[in-house]
């Protein structure tokens, strides 16, 4: 699955996307952060300390969203445009 | 006619309001240009980065404008949005909404303008002596009813 | 800074717009600007014909411009309004208004153009191969609450 | 005293502008209507089949307004500006 970051996300995870694999049990937005949060400290960090908004093929879902169909996940902070 | 441009380089408002005018459809047209504020008082911009996330960006804007457009019966509108590196007082964002009753121009400009600033994925970083730091979401955007 | 003026020749809303942003304070810019409509979908509009009472709608636009500025904290506001014998398509009216927040320069945008538009002493008579008719007043106008 | 006159009011009237003389009893706005209707055909006329709005010296009034020190009356269709 590949996973984007943007702006503070992306400065903190320190890298701007990645494939990442992940077992079968991870069926929604809030297993997905769950795994990474296991998977080391810096995701550990940045989920558990920042806020965050998550894109499903860039459209805004929230933790409950099942990713099955999914192939672009996008994480990134609350926008500041306009 | 719906046209949404995100572009890096700057754009002239009164240009733009000059080419949108050219398609003269209905009486009552409302614009919002949003521009880099400077840091007052205490400190001084040096730059503004602004980074996006392009194809939610495009899709976002467009789908705010085609919304807009139906409910308000639109018959034009326009929206630029910039990102790249930006200025004190460069253009950022303009939106100009065109309809046959004033009041549709106002909601509809207001309602685009205030949807993308929760929903469209770019993202400001201030950049001025004292080092750079991405800018918060104003928490009264949050509170809008759409 | 406030702006007012009455005119009988047309204004060009984007040269308007540059004069505006010469002078940049704040971040957030709003305009409306009302043209002539058509007389649609039977009739055609020969030429529209604004009477206005000069002393009092030069006091009530000032009046107006300046409840806005104070109220949200204005940076710049721009009012121009048309008299004599316009044209369809040709501007009537141009509201600018320039704040440090959005919402404010929407507001007060808003408010003047309802304001003027139940208050100032101008009055529109359109010239169609029909004959000749002033403009009612819009009851949605004065059901505004200021 | 002086009366102007706007629009349609005014083509109804027949003239842009008046000096009108009235008697001490004409102390309101309301006063000066009854007391115009009563004058001739044409302002009875006007001033019952028609909208109007008085302004005394470039101010809106009611009909209650008290126009001792009142210089310049307009009396004008509701306004359609804008």
């Amino acid at each position: 699955m590949k996973i984007i970051y943007f702006a503070k996300i992306r400065e903190l995870i320190g890298k701007s996307e990645e494939e990442i694999s992940f077992p079968n049990s991870v069926k929604t937005i809030e297993d997905l952060i769950v795994f990474l949060k296991n998977h080391n400290k810096i995701y550990h960090n940045v989920f558990e300390n920042y806020d965050f908004l998550i894109a499903c093929d860039e459209e805004l879902v929230d933790m409950n969203y099942e990713i099955n169909k999914t192939k672009e996940i996008a994480i990134f902070p609350p926008v500041t445009g306009g | 006619m719906i046209d949404i441009r995100i572009q890096s380089n700057e754009f002239d408002f009164s240009q733009e309001v000059k080419n949108f005018q050219n398609n003269k459809i209905d009486g009552a047209v409302v614009c919002f240009l949003g521009s880099v504020r400077d840091l007052e008082p205490k400190e001084t911009l040096e730059k503004l980065e602004i980074e996006y996330y392009p194809k939610m960006a495009k899709k976002v804007l467009k789908e705010t404008a085609k919304k807009a457009f139906k409910k308000w019966s639109l018959s034009q509108c326009l929206i630029i949005h910039r990102f790249g590196e930006l200025e004190v007082n460069e253009p950022i964002v303009l939106v100009i909404t065109q309809t046959k009753h004033r009041k549709d121009a106002f909601k509809a400009n207001e309602y685009i303008i205030d949807f993308l600033k929760i929903n469209a994925p770019f993202w400001k970083k201030e950049h001025s002596p004292k080092g750079a730091k991405w800018v918060k979401q104003n928490r009264r955007d949050l509170e809008i009813n759409f």
